[in-house]
């Protein structure tokens, strides 16, 4: 009993130490893929087919298949390509941080685009239209009008995608970065204590989690104008399949 | 060519049945996860939203826990570590020792309640959406509570969180491969599996890549439809 | 002649939000048959009373009881009045209807389904039935081609409409109706306060919280006047529109003889 | 438990991830074969067992070892030290030799003392092997090595090449490969019974072995069936069978059909008592 | 005396939903400084005819212009109207307001930040000024109390009331108005009436839709009477509501005597 505790203390230490390479991937992929989904978003509903086409084949493509081939396609697969492994660009494709960032970017993009897309159907329509009615167009009727009812009817939905994300970012260590779920992996090579490496980990990423939903709902609390929902009118045309 | 023709097609060397047959596990144990998740994803929002304070706290934490939890150790952990319990509890008290689970069902229940805390969440924003007028109206009717959310939550909440429901679908979908621990052959496991047996893994993961987009494909064309049926009275 | 039994009872009704007080002890009893006008300022807490009467806000103090059955409430543990039994409430709410004046029509269902939902799921009524009574409904109020259409595509006094018929629909004892014309033209309105009186004539009870004057003055058969969370003066519509109103009330009034 | 003389038949299920050629193969029809299926076939027989081999998933092999799943684990474990704690081990069923690997054009293609076997529990040490690491050590000075996640070649790297290189572990041997191939690292180090066969591959052409054999020492004891800690009347019969398919060739023969190199353990001289699963270096 | 320059032209506005032909052509101008009160029944077009004129709805056939400028209309390769350039239409909107039906106060902003966000996001008017013009729109409609306070949690006549003072904050040339007493007790309808008829008086030009029967005979320069898609006739109040009005304008108009 004693040594088993001793083991799961220092497998323990040892995890710690690969915390930031998480976090660091979570934070990049976090960012580039909302900005990303902002810009899908916006294509989703412009008035000439070619941004639909694009948002809907990428939401295809990306939303369909599993993060782990993408991200194998995209460091075993690129690597094999000549003009990217002779290019300029291999500085960036040798790394599987950097590979797995631009995988999870591209994937969650999709996903995050989809939710806010149903949020954007579910902002009340006489707010949109009490905002046009007084000259606000593009950006600011965005900003002013549709964002703030827009991120509160989104906000649950999204809390899960970035908590989805953390998890996700183990798929990291199937490229051999050493974040937590591959440092795991090493320890149970060397051990086959799986079960015991693994709930060590576990922890780690339920703490990460809970930090993260924690300051999520505190966000969502803050938002909530007078804790009560937002009533809203009309919704989406949804999910059109790419014809 | 010729070569990855061979290998993926129906011959001594062709990998398509056991491919297809991947498929169609990879699309049951979604499914029955799904309908599990579901099921349970909606008590646990009501039970948020409108439970007693314990049950509130229960739901939350239950939330928490299997959504901050990496899915594999959830399948691990009921596949192998309860049986391990049970059986070790079964020796000290000397009962018949019972058989291990059958891995479908304990996969499809562990997707299944990872799936349930992701959807009570979805469900808890829909029904956040909606009007609390519509509420009123049918409580100053008289509705009981369960029939308030069957007649007047239910439909309306259909369709906003029909996107986000697609998404937890697509993730089943994905979280199904990792039921591969429990010696399921589902899609993913066989690709790896031929891959690794054939050296060709660019051959079978395009191939496993390809597959999955046929299954979201039918599964977003139902969605859709789901979609513009639960969306009927918002047109126009 | 005796007096009819009291349809309605409300106590000493209290309810403020934050520390605004908006109904400061209100006191209200509904008689079979009776018609009572509730007319008050914008923001005098019309709607609140009315809302308070079939529980969907919970007064801070205060009894209601609908014919001779109680309200549950009960205090809590932090002596909060609460809905201490959510059966009994929902029992109760099957006996009264209301107009709300926002409408809250079901933007998922049909014009007919709307008016149908209640008398079919919370009442069990024969569909056929049902469906007869509802056909009838929207015809009195003039809604008799949008059986299939849904509320978005309504227009204002349409929708309002939908929301009378709808509320009717059950055969309640006691309706509420909050501002059941304000968006309608007045033809509509003539039509619609024709409906109300010949509910009234068929006994049902009813309380109207209203800005048209001429539908408390010519339908009810008693006016309350709030103003401040407090029942300013009340009675007969012969004596409030008559000479000796209070002061208050005539104020309340005058611009109506713009 | 069943502590039931040799000659009682008893079923056992062995797991076996039947995706690690040339140890164990699947085949499209599902079917399991290669170097492991083969050998147990005829260790069952002659361990009187009735032996059902099951694919089984790598993450869950442990699980479902300890939920009595499965009641062996063959899958190319080599038999470490820090295994054994979770682990019993049966004896080894082949020693392989670690070897490097790196492409044709790599400047690391000239390595120095190719084939050289050096045996790290030669005792003393000869000169010659001093030499030939402190030669590996300098010319592998600020490269990048490879190695599969499952493998052990660890403990050897840390003694012998720590400070010098920088290693990156792959979940798979194959995705290790395709990064050599791209360039990513500079060379790898794994069992010759996996590169022998993968350098007679078409696609791996560019590929050559480089630098000295290793064998021994910190590599670990060879390979051995993984059993649970209290099966030990397994292990005994598992045990048996295994020394007699070595005395006969029978290992021999296998693994010169799929190795391409004769991978037999040298187990030393039978003991006496049996009651211990390790064999005796 | 000269003729003022026209404000609003609007020529021949079609509207149908599905077979439904809801406006059949109809021409409008309003002049500097009139108020013109559209009547009708409901369900007859007001507001959809309101929501053409600033581009909320597309019209389906029809000209559009505010002051000189043509409204961005043009024909898309299937025929059908579209707003051709949405930049020139929010430019456009700049110089109406226009107050909904429904009201449609943006929740997530405080009463206060209701009225000050056109006049400072669109207009970027000076802050200082614009939030003493909120307030003192505010104040004159009686809701300066309420600057902090959550539109959700006012009554109806209060949101009312602070939708007319969000649409009057950017001082618009053209404010359309949907029924804008519809929610208000009499002492604020008259209350509103004065604060319009003052508007009047500055010069604005105002469509009101209203069933207040007094502020159309009272306020409006010219009064239309809409029925069945098309202006059934229309002139100004001393005419429309004297002796030789239409018949079909006088039974619109009869119950309001009841
Ligand atoms: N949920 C709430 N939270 C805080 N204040 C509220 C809430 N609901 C109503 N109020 C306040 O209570 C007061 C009374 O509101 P109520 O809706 O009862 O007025 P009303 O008499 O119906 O007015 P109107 O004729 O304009 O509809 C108002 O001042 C309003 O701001
Ligand atoms: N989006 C829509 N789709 C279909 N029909 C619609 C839509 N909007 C309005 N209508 C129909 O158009 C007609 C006119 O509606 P509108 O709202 O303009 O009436 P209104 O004159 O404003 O009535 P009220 O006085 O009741 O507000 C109504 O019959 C309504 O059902
Ligand atoms: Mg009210
Ligand atoms: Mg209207």
């Amino acid at each position: 009993m004693g040594e088993h505790l001793t083991f799961i203390g220092s497998v323990t230490a040892q995890l710690v130490r690969a915390v930031p390479v998480t976090l660091l991937i979570l934070a990049v992929s976090g960012v580039c893929a909302t900005v990303l989904a902002t810009g899908l978003t916006a294509m989703s509903v412009a008035r000439s087919p070619l941004p639909r086409l694009v948002q809907r084949t990428w939401t295809f493509l990306f939303r369909g298949t599993p993060l782990i081939l993408q991200i194998f396609m995209i460091y075993y697969g690129f690597a094999m390509v000549p003009w990217i492994r002779h290019g300029i660009l291999w500085a960036a494709f040798r790394d599987p941080v950097f590979c797995t960032c631009l995988a999870m970017t591209c994937c969650c993009s999709a996903y995050i685009a989809e939710i806010f897309r149903g949020a954007l159907a579910a902002v009340p329509r006489g707010e949109i239209e009490a905002g046009r009615a007084c000259g606000m167009t593009g950006f600011m009727l965005l900003r002013r009008v549709i964002a703030p009812s827009l991120i509160r009817i989104a906000l649950p939905s999204y809390s899960n995608e970035i908590i989805m994300m953390t998890k996700s970012t183990s798929l990291a260590s199937t490229i051999t970065v050493l974040d937590i779920t591959g440092v795991a992996q090493q320890v149970i090579a060397h051990s086959y204590r799986t079960l015991d490496v693994f709930c060590a980990a576990a922890a780690l990423y339920l703490l990460i989690n809970a930090t993260l939903s924690t300051l999520l709902t505190a966000l969502e609390r803050r938002l909530d104008v007078d804790r009560t929902p937002t009533p809203l009118a009309p919704i989406p045309p949804t999910l059109e399949p790419l014809s | 060519m010729m070569d990855d023709l061979t290998l993926l097609g129906f011959g001594p060397d062709g990998w398509a049945p056991l491919l297809l047959k991947g498929c169609l596990l990879t699309l049951a144990v979604s499914a029955t996860s799904m309908a599990i998740g579901t099921v349970l994803g909606v008590l646990l929002a009501w039970a948020r939203l409108k439970g007693p304070r314990w049950l509130r706290r229960t739901a939350l934490v239950y939330g928490v826990i299997l959504r901050g939890v990496p899915e594999l150790l959830v399948i691990l952990l009921l596949y192998f570590g309860l049986p391990s319990l049970i059986l070790s509890l079964s020796d000290t008290f000397g009962w018949e020792a019972p058989g291990l689970p059958p891995p479908f069902l304990v996969g499809s229940v562990s997707v299944g309640l990872v799936s349930a805390a992701y959807q009570a969440e979805i469900f808890r924003g829909g029904i956040g959406a909606i009007p609390r007028g519509q509420f009123e109206a049918a409580r100053a009717m008289g509705f009981s509570d369960l029939m308030c959310f069957h007649r007047i939550v239910l439909p309306q909440v259909a369709r906003v969180v029909l996107p986000a429901l697609g998404n937890a679908w697509q993730f089943n979908l994905k979280d199904s491969a990792l039921i591969a621990v429990t010696g399921l052959s589902e899609l993913m496991r066989t690709s790896l599996v031929a891959a690794g047996s054939t050296r060709h893994p660019f051959l079978f993961f395009g191939v496993a890549m390809a597959l999955y987009l046929v299954l979201t494909t039918l599964s977003s064309t139902a969605f859709h439809y789901g979609g513009r049926y639960s969306n009927r009275w918002d047109r126009g | 002649m005796t007096v009819p039994p009291p349809v309605l009872t409300a106590t000493n009704i209290r309810k403020s939000f934050g520390d605004r007080e908006v109904l400061a002890g209100i006191s209200l009893e509904a008689r079979e048959g009776e018609v009572i006008s509730i007319l008050g300022g914008s923001g005098s807490g019309k709607s609140t009373f009315l809302r308070c009467l079939n529980l969907l806000e919970v007064p801070d103090d205060g009894q209601i009881a609908i014919g001779d059955v109680q309200a549950p409430l009960a205090r809590n543990r932090h002596g909060r009045l609460e809905v201490s039994d959510s059966r009994a409430a929902a029992r109760l709410r099957t006996q009264t209807a209301m107009v709300f004046q926002g409408f809250n029509l079901w933007p998922h269902l049909t014009v007919l389904q709307n008016v149908m939902e209640a008398p079919l799921r919370v009442h069990r009524r024969d569909r056929e039935e049902v469906q007869a009574t509802a056909r009838s409904l929207l015809e009195r109020v003039g809604m008799a081609g949008f059986h299939a259409a849904y509320p978005k595509r309504l227009s204002g006094g349409q929708q309002q409409r939908v929301a009378i018929a709808r509320a009717l629909a059950t055969n309640p004892k006691l309706v509420l109706f909050d501002e059941p014309t304000s968006a309608l033209d007045p033809e509509r309105v003539r039509e619609v306060l024709a409906l109300m009186r010949s509910l009234a004539e068929e006994g049902r009870t009813m309380i109207v919280v209203t800005h048209e004057m001429a539908f408390a003055r010519d339908v009810s058969s008693r006016v309350v006047h709030l103003m401040n969370g407090r029942v300013e003066s009340s009675g007969p519509p012969a004596h409030m529109f008559g000479a000796d109103a209070s002061p208050a009330f005539r104020a309340f009034l005058s611009p109506a003889a713009l | 438990m069943d502590a039931a003389p040799q000659d009682t038949l008893r079923t056992v299920v062995i797991g076996t991830e039947g995706a690690f050629p040339p140890w164990n193969i699947t085949r499209p029809d599902g079917t399991l074969i290669g170097f492991e299926p083969d050998l147990l076939q005829i260790l069952c027989q002659r361990a009187n067992l009735r032996c059902q081999l099951v694919a089984q998933d790598w993450d869950g092999m442990i699980g479902a070892l300890q939920a009595h799943k499965i009641d062996v684990i063959a899958d190319a474990l080599q038999i470490t030290p820090a295994r054994k704690a979770v682990l019993a081990f049966s004896l080894p069923y082949a020693i392989t030799t670690g070897v490097f690997v790196t492409q044709k054009d790599s400047p690391l293609a000239r390595m120095a003392n190719r084939g050289l076997v050096l045996d790290l529990d030669a005792n003393p040490t000869p000169e010659r092997q001093t030499q030939a690491l402190a030669a590996l050590r300098e010319e592998l000075r600020g490269k990048t090595l490879g190695v599969a996640i499952s493998s052990t070649y660890d403990a050897f790297l840390d003694k012998y090449l720590a400070g010098v290189i920088t290693i990156k572990s792959y979940r798979t041997m194959g995705e290790r490969d395709l990064d050599l191939l791209s360039g990513r690292i500079d060379l790898t180090l794994d069992d010759t019974t996996y590169l022998r066969p993968l350098l007679a591959a078409p696609d791996a052409q560019d590929l050559v072995l480089v630098g000295p054999e290793l064998i021994g020492g910190e590599l670990g004891a060879g390979e051995g069936f993984g059993l649970r800690q209290d099966d030990a009347a397994l292990a005994e019969r598992l045990n048996a069978a295994i020394r007699s398919a070595i005395a006969d060739g029978t290992v021999k023969r296998l693994s010169l059909k799929w190795f391409k190199a004769d991978a037999t353990p040298d187990l030393g001289p039978d003991p006496a008592s049996t009651s211990s699963g390790t064999p005796k270096p």
